[in-house]
């Protein structure tokens, strides 16, 4: 039931002149769990915001057989495109139960928005396990710790039922074994979805990336396996830097 | 048990038991009006002052029990009815604006209650409840404009605040007018409070009228008159007739804009007589002597005394017999002897004009010899058919 | 008191609805002079428009400071009819034939003769109207201060307009005179005593209404969007969608209350419908308490009823008291007299609770990031 | 250079410090590790002053400083860098450097000096700071705070958000200064490696208690871990 | 043609005014998100300053001239009292300070009803300034209005100079921007937040001691021209001097050809529509700064 996958052609985003996401062409499979990474200002979040509509941009983003360029923003979420952000953004007042069930109703019609909500829905309540959170039900979102909220924001994407998904460092201030868990959850995850991963933890990226995309200057840079990405000398001279590679080469 | 408020349905009777008999003082303390309506309220206290320093009303001290109508119509309504039915006064004295005697006017008659309205007003009213101790427009404005067609102005250009007042005194202005060849080259209207003229001076500027009929209300006169002055334009050129600046205002707006420019009342705090030499006395001593008296003072001030002689005439407090002895009751006011007109419950007055003096007093350059009466309706007047 | 909390929340709210009920129903008009029961009719009118800027505001955030826009919208089409019925069929109302050049009477006036359509206008009028303008707006996303002070010029538009147009609105004076009441002659207590039973059991029946769209999941969005609007686009919903709902329906209240403030008061003006007006509906919201249910309701009813018996204590001296009450609460009361309730109960027992709910943080988000 | 004494803070009604003691010792960098939750920034925030303990002190260079505002803490020697990569939006890069260079006695050289360790900012002074990458307005963050040439510093996840090679830039620099300056940091980080590396001791903080404490250095790493997994 | 010169230079003075108010709210509403009701009652207290000097200073040029830093000294410490007592517990929740200060304003009008009496009261111009000056033709300017656009012009640049050549600025603007980070940065947010509130609402004064040369000098003066001039900051954009300055011009512009072919309330409405229909095209005024962040 793969929704076919996400595929770019000449994406191009410019800010007053400044060429944020110069002509990427990206190709992501159903299943695939891509990562993309790349120097700070490489225009990764640039990128993830061109797809979800957020900013404009010119060239071509299909997802399956849809062209998503053009729409609105809340069109392109309804088409099964869902997205985190790099700074955590829910609903600060909000309960942590109240949040995944609205990430889980944009398709409910009137009726049901008028009434009020009776017992917790099955995927809520299965996300609420799955980010851990379950304990914390009806704690305001804008009370929860940092790592937490990250955590909130991937239950989000799961009640959404999207077939995109796009995290843009989702594990970032997470302790080890929390990226662990995560890491894992996006596993099971990505079985029938499309993944797309930013994230700057390189050992995150070994541990679960099954392909790799190293955005340079708003150029793809390099693609590939982990191995080769890491391998090639360019990634090396702009974003691994020579002492870091070495180094995490020997502890890995 | 109610919170101890007897009335009864339809007409609450005034209660007089005690040895005092209130009455209520209805005026703006506050928002945009309050900047007129304060000095009425201080006149009618004065008044009171001094009837119950002369033994009061049928042997009864009167009390005053003032309330703010707030320069807001539905407020005066709400705080008459207080008035009436919880104080349960005997007479109300008060409203400035006709706006706000439009708001009050269905409460009075509802329960046939008295108020003695003290301002120069557009006319075509009559309420049984009401009695009218200002000027109605053939004692004011007819007569400014028979002075002016006197002194030879041939067009006017009519400015006013944007209310009942001077829309209508216009429409009365208008139709007088065209029976008597004057030209009126132009008509505008700022909202009250307003004090951007630019435009409308400008305009008057360029429509070189004779003269400038102006029913401004309030604090516009004052942004008028500057505007007027800085642009020009001078009383001997092009000479503004007001009808509701009166002293106190002159005071607030400064003779630099204002001297030499015409007003139509039918008192002024320089009016001659006895009585106003009393009743100016009285007010400086109680207020300061640097505070002006004026017009709707007087006519409040008046309106007190006026309502003493007919509880007196009918030797009662109550609405309909006060209301039957008021015809031909007369008082010596600072204005001048007036007399109550019964069918109208307006009174007769004297018509004056002004010319506003460099020392901020106003000095009578015109009267009508003796007081006129009062037609609100403007029967006697060929012209005003079809008016109303 | 403890008893209470846990009550199951519908057996709580059927009690509060009965209680509320009992108050409004038995114990004012037993406690209440005629004269004291009509001023209480208005001040419950005043709260019909409070519930809805408590939905709008304390819930969605739209800081609307140009509900008497509504207000007098509900107003003007019920006191046109009245005038019409008043006046009698073919014949102009006295205002009119007083100040009007016409001859006769304005088109859109016309249609206000049938009772059925002045009724509907009352409230689809000002709902249509928030309708345009809400979608203009939000769609653009004007929000925040932009909105606030946007509703707030609209409410002074709407004052000059129709104060410019004397003829056929009645300027400054407004619709005065109104004594008959769909044949009922209003100058009669017993008819005035009506009146005060329909505003009372309207207002009940909006907050039942209320009440369920702020438990609803729709109240949940209006709150999500309140504080991210653009995360919500996110996830699949439109916003402007979300917060026109409130605002129309806030607007629908305050169009009922203004016409039901009609036949209570007998005047409708564009004295009660400008910005001072408005700015003291939203006052009395934020004094009583923005985003509980019976905040906005018990605010209306205390800024009113202090204003009349403040302003008849201390006639000369009664702004300084509002003045100092709407500084107090306001500034260190955020959670308004509602939170009053609140903070006695948390004294006796002390489980942890979320935060007070503030408000505006959207805006601080919005300027300030 | 800082004694963080039995501090109680929290939010609202909910504690979420319970008696917490930490020093920084004069020149020496200090790290703070534990789970999401456990109270590390809150640490921070009391340190810097924009949470007042409810109980317990704060004192810095021997001063009781638990009185007093941020401003006049950072006026002693104290900079902070909070988490999440916050900057002044509408300010462009440049003028969220002069913000803090401002007045101060060499505050020119010591905003070059700050552009020299963050390279990739010099082609991003004129554009505002609300536009800026996530990781670019992380370096920033840390760049500001090294403008007031602090005694201590104070960092939350500083690393977050950051590439690679700058983060071993990063750490090369807080240590450089530690050893050259005297600087002295206390340290809050979830990369494990870096922490442990950088930091002379450690705190382990759960459920707003320390819970195991030690010496720095890799040879640390499975003493942590095994701290952090309980 | 002399009409259409007359109504230009109307437009202009109207802008005058309106940015002269407008722009102490450029500081306390612009940069600071305060909604100060209160601004037009600190704008009556300029007035009054004038009115008093004017007892014991009797010539009125020089009364005026020494009017014009007193006012601004007494609105500022007004506004510095409101910011110290109120306001400064309202940044985490900015609309309401419109409220809280709504309640401030209506105890103000009060007191100055208390104090000077409920009528308005007079200042005396120097002749000057009652006069107009000639541009040949029948075509001739207020010295007044002349007066006050000089001193608008004053005004703009010298809040433009402390904003810019200053670090004043670039505090103020970081402290609405992110109070906490502000503070951490080393800034003291208090004192700059009562600066800032010192300046605007000491511009408040001065605009009232240029009011008096136009209108009314009463308790509630400054009511009706406060929408107007918050209308101005909020079209040219929040936080945006060069915003405000455009947007007032164009709408004294507006106002006055279209109150010349209608009336002064077509005007008021069609300027209103006008506005409604900008944001439209420019939601967030004329001038925006976008940032990236959500919400
Ligand atoms: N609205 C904008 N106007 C101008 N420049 C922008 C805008 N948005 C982004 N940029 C610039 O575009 C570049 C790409 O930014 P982007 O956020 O996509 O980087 P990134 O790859 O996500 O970096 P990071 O790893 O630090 O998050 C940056 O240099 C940023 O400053
Ligand atoms: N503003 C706040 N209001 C109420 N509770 C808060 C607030 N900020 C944090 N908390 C709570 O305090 C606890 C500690 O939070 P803190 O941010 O100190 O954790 P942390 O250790 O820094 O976590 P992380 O590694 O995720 O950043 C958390 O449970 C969080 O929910
Ligand atoms: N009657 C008046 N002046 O309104
Ligand atoms: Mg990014
Ligand atoms: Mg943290």
């Amino acid at each position: 039931m793969t929704a076919g996958g996400l595929s770019i052609r000449g994406l191009r985003v410019v800010f007053d002149g400044f060429v944020a996401v110069d002509g990427v062409d990206l190709d992501v499979a159903p299943g695939d769990i891509r990562f993309l990474i790349g120097p700070n200002g490489a225009g990764k979040t640039t990128l993830v915001d061109a797809v979800t509509g957020l900013v404009k941009a010119s060239g071509s983003v299909r997802f399956g057989e849809t062209e998503l360029l053009g729409r609105d923003v809340h069109r392109i979420a309804r088409l099964g495109v869902g997205r985190t952000f790099q700074t955590a953004a829910l609903f600060e007042e909000l309960t942590v139960l109240q949040n995944l069930d609205i990430a889980a109703g944009a398709g409910r019609g009137p009726w049901t928005m008028l009434r009020t909500r009776r017992a917790v829905p099955d995927d809520v309540a299965f996300a609420l396990e799955a980010i851990g959170l379950a304990g914390r039900r009806d704690t305001l979102a804008g009370t929860l710790a940092h790592g937490q909220k990250q955590w909130l924001e991937i239950g989000m994407l799961l009640v959404q039922n999207a077939r995109l998904l796009l995290l843009d460092e989702p594990v970032a201030g997470m302790s080890h074994e929390e990226r662990e868990a995560t890491g894992e959850l996006l596993g099971k995850i990505a079985a029938d979805r499309t993944v797309v991963v930013i994230e700057h933890d390189m050992d995150f990226l070994r541990r679960f990336a099954r392909t790799v995309t190293v955005l340079h200057a708003g150029k793809v840079l390099s693609e590939g396996t982990v191995a080769q990405v890491q391998a090639d000398p360019k990634v090396q001279e702009v974003y691994l830097g020579h002492a870091a590679a070495e180094s995490e080469a020997v502890e890995a | 048990a109610k919170t101890g408020e007897n009335e009864t349905a339809g007409g609450v009777t005034a209660d007089t038991s005690g040895d005092t008999v209130k009455v209520g003082l209805l005026n703006s303390l506050s928002g945009t009006m309050a900047i007129s309506e304060v000095t009425v309220r201080d006149a009618i206290l004065l008044a009171v002052e001094e009837i119950n320093a002369a033994g009061g009303v049928l042997g009864k001290k009167i009390e005053p029990i003032s309330e703010d109508g707030a320069s807001d119509w539905p407020t005066f309504a709400e705080k008459a009815e207080k008035l009436i039915k919880v104080d349960r006064v005997a007479a109300v004295f008060g409203c400035w604006t006709s706006a706000s005697r439009k708001a009050v006017k269905p409460v009075f008659e509802e329960n046939k209650a008295l108020l003695f309205y003290p301002v120069q007003y557009e006319g075509l009213e009559q309420s049984p409840y009401i009695f009218y101790t200002g000027a109605t427009t053939n004692q004011q404005i007819v007569p400014g404009l028979d002075y002016l067609k006197a002194q030879g102005k041939k067009s006017v250009y009519l400015v006013g605040s944007d209310y009942v007042f001077p829309r209508t005194a216009n429409k009365i202005i208008k139709a007088y007018a065209e029976a008597n060849g004057l030209k009126v080259l132009g008509e505008d209207y700022a909202p009250l409070g307003s004090t951007e003229f630019g435009t409308i001076v400008n305009k008057v500027k360029t429509a070189k009228a004779d003269a400038v009929f102006n029913t401004l209300n309030g604090d516009s006169n004052v942004a008028f008159f500057k505007e007027y002055k800085s642009a020009g334009l001078t009383a001997a050129a092009m000479p503004v007739v007001s009808v509701s600046i009166a002293e106190e205002e002159v005071k607030s707006i400064g003779t630099q804009y204002l001297a030499g420019q015409l007003t139509a009342w039918n008192y002024y705090q320089t009016t001659t007589g006895p009585a106003n030499d009393k009743f100016v006395k009285a007010y400086k001593a109680k207020y300061g002597a640097d505070k002006p008296t004026s017009d709707p003072m007087e006519a409040a001030y008046t309106a007190v005394y006026l309502w003493k002689a007919m509880v007196e005439k009918a030797g009662s407090f109550e609405v309909e017999k006060v209301k039957g002895a008021s015809d031909g009751v007369t008082f010596e006011a600072p204005e001048g002897l007036v007399t109550v007109d019964g069918a109208t419950q307006h009174i007769h007055k004297t018509a004056r004009i002004g010319k506003i003096g460099d020392d901020g007093l106003i000095t009578e350059v015109w009267n009508s010899g003796s007081p006129v009466k009062p037609d609100p309706y403007l029967k006697g007047y060929p012209w005003a058919t079809g008016l109303s | 008191m403890k008893a209470l909390t846990e009550m199951n929340p519908r057996l709580r709210a059927w009690l509060g609805f009965g209680l509320g009920a009992l108050v409004l129903f038995a114990a004012a008009p037993a406690l209440l002079s005629d004269f004291r029961l009509s001023l209480l009719a208005k001040y419950l009118c005043f709260a019909i428009v409070a519930v809805g800027i408590g939905l709008a505001w304390g819930r969605g955030g739209l800081l609307t400071l140009g509900q008497g826009v509504f207000f007098g919208l509900g107003g003007y089409a019920m006191a046109m009819h009245l005038k019409l019925a008043d006046a009698g069929p073919g014949n102009m109302p006295d205002f009119m034939e007083l100040y009007g050049q016409l001859d006769e009477l304005p088109a859109w006036w016309a249609p206000f003769a049938n009772p059925a359509f002045a009724l509907a206008a009352t409230v689809l009028l000002p709902m249509l109207v928030a309708f345009g303008l809400g979608t203009l707006v939000f769609r653009r996303r004007v929000r925040g201060a932009y909105f606030a002070i946007l509703s707030q010029a609209l409410a002074a538009a709407m004052v000059i307009l129709l104060i410019g147009q004397q003829g056929t609105t009645g300027g400054t004076n407004g619709l005065t005179d109104i004594d008959g009441f769909f044949g009922y002659d209003l100058d009669d207590p017993v008819n005035q005593r009506m009146v005060y039973f329909i505003i009372a059991a309207v207002l009940l029946g909006l907050l039942a209404l209320t009440r369920q769209l702020m438990r609803s999941r729709y109240g949940e969005l209006l709150v999500a969007v309140r504080d991210s609007e653009e995360r919500v686009r996110f996830l699949g919903y439109n916003p402007a969608n979300v917060k026109l709902v409130a605002y129309v329906v806030a607007a629908g209240m305050a169009g009922l209350a203004g016409a039901l403030f009609v036949p209570a008061v007998g005047i409708i003006s564009p004295a009660l419908i400008g910005i001072v007006p408005s700015i003291e509906f939203v006052i009395g919201v934020a004094v009583g308490g923005r985003a509980a249910l019976l905040g906005p309701v018990l605010g209306a009813v205390a800024v009113a009823w202090a204003k009349t018996a403040l302003s008849e204590r201390f006639p000369g001296t009664w702004t300084y008291l509002q003045g100092a009450m709407f500084v107090l609460v306001v500034a260190f009361l955020p959670g308004g007299l509602a939170s009053l309730w609140g903070m006695v109960r948390r004294r006796r027992e002390t489980p942890p609770a979320p935060a007070p709910v503030t408000g505006d943080q959207a805006l601080i988000k919005e300027v300030a990031v | 250079m800082l004694r963080i004494e039995k501090v109680h803070a929290g939010y609202g009604r909910s504690t979420v410090l319970h008696g917490v003691d930490v020093t920084v010792d004069d020149g020496s960098v200090t790290a703070v590790l534990g789970h999401n939750g456990a109270g590390k920034s809150t640490l921070l925030r009391a340190a810097i002053g924009l949470l007042k303990p409810r109980q317990g002190m704060v004192l810095f260079g021997g001063e009781d400083v638990t009185k007093l505002a941020p401003h006049e803490r950072v006026a002693r020697g104290m900079a902070y860098v909070p988490q999440g990569q916050q900057c002044f939006p509408h300010l462009t890069t440049l003028e969220n450097l002069q913000l803090v260079a401002d007045g101060r006695r060499g505050g020119k050289e010591a905003l070059a000096s700050a552009l020299d360790l963050f390279p990739a900012l010099n082609g991003l002074l004129r554009r505002r700071a609300g536009l800026l990458s996530g990781g670019q307005r992380q370096q920033l963050a840390i760049a500001r705070a090294l403008i007031t040439r602090p005694k201590l510093l104070l960092l939350d996840e500083p690393t977050e958000g950051i590439q690679p090679n700058v983060v071993a830039e990063i750490e090369q620099a807080v240590l450089s200064l530690a050893g050259r300056d005297g600087l002295s940091v206390l340290l809050v980080e979830q990369h494990l490696g870096f922490a442990l590396r950088a930091a002379h001791r450690y705190h382990v903080l759960e459920s707003g208690r320390v819970t195991s404490t030690g010496a720095g250095g890799t040879a640390a790493e499975p003493a942590v871990r095994a701290a952090l997994t309980v | 043609m002399t009409v259409i010169l007359g109504q230009l230079f109307t437009g202009v003075s109207i802008g005058a005014v309106l940015l002269l108010i407008a722009l102490g709210l450029a500081l306390t509403f612009g940069q600071m998100n305060v909604i100060n009701m209160a601004h037009g009652e600190f704008i009556m207290a300029g007035a009054y300053t004038t009115y008093v000097l004017q007892q014991t200073i009797t010539d009125a040029g020089v009364s005026l001239l020494v009017a014009i830093p007193i006012a601004f000294a007494v609105a500022g410490a007004m506004g510095v009292l409101l910011e110290w007592a109120l306001i400064r517990r309202l940044y985490t929740r900015p609309l309401d300070t419109l409220l809280v200060t709504w309640g401030v304003s209506l105890m103000l009008q009060q007191l100055a009803r208390d104090i000077f009496g409920a009528p308005n009261v007079q200042t005396k111009a120097p002749d000057i300034l009652t006069e107009s000056t000639s541009l040949g033709g029948d075509v001739s300017i207020a010295n007044s209005r002349l007066f006050i656009l000089g001193l608008v012009v004053l005004a703009v640049v010298a809040l433009t100079a402390a904003l810019k050549l200053t670090p004043l600025g670039r505090r103020i603007r970081a402290v609405v921007q992110n109070r906490d980070l502000a503070a951490v940065s080393g800034i003291p947010t208090g004192s700059v937040d009562r600066l800032t509130f010192f300046i605007g609402s000491g511009l408040a004064g001065v605009a009232g001691v240029a009011l008096t040369l136009l209108g009314p000098i009463g308790p509630t003066m400054g009511t009706n021209i406060i929408i107007d001039a918050f209308l101005v900051v909020v079209v040219g954009g929040i936080g945006q001097l060069k915003g405000s300055v455009i947007v007032a011009f164009t709408l004294g512009m507006l106002q006055a050809m279209v109150e010349y072919l209608t009336t002064l309330s077509v005007a008021k409405v069609i300027v209103f529509v006008a506005i409604v229909a900008f944001l439209q095209w420019r939601p967030q005024g004329l001038f925006t700064l976008r940032t990236r962040s959500l919400a």
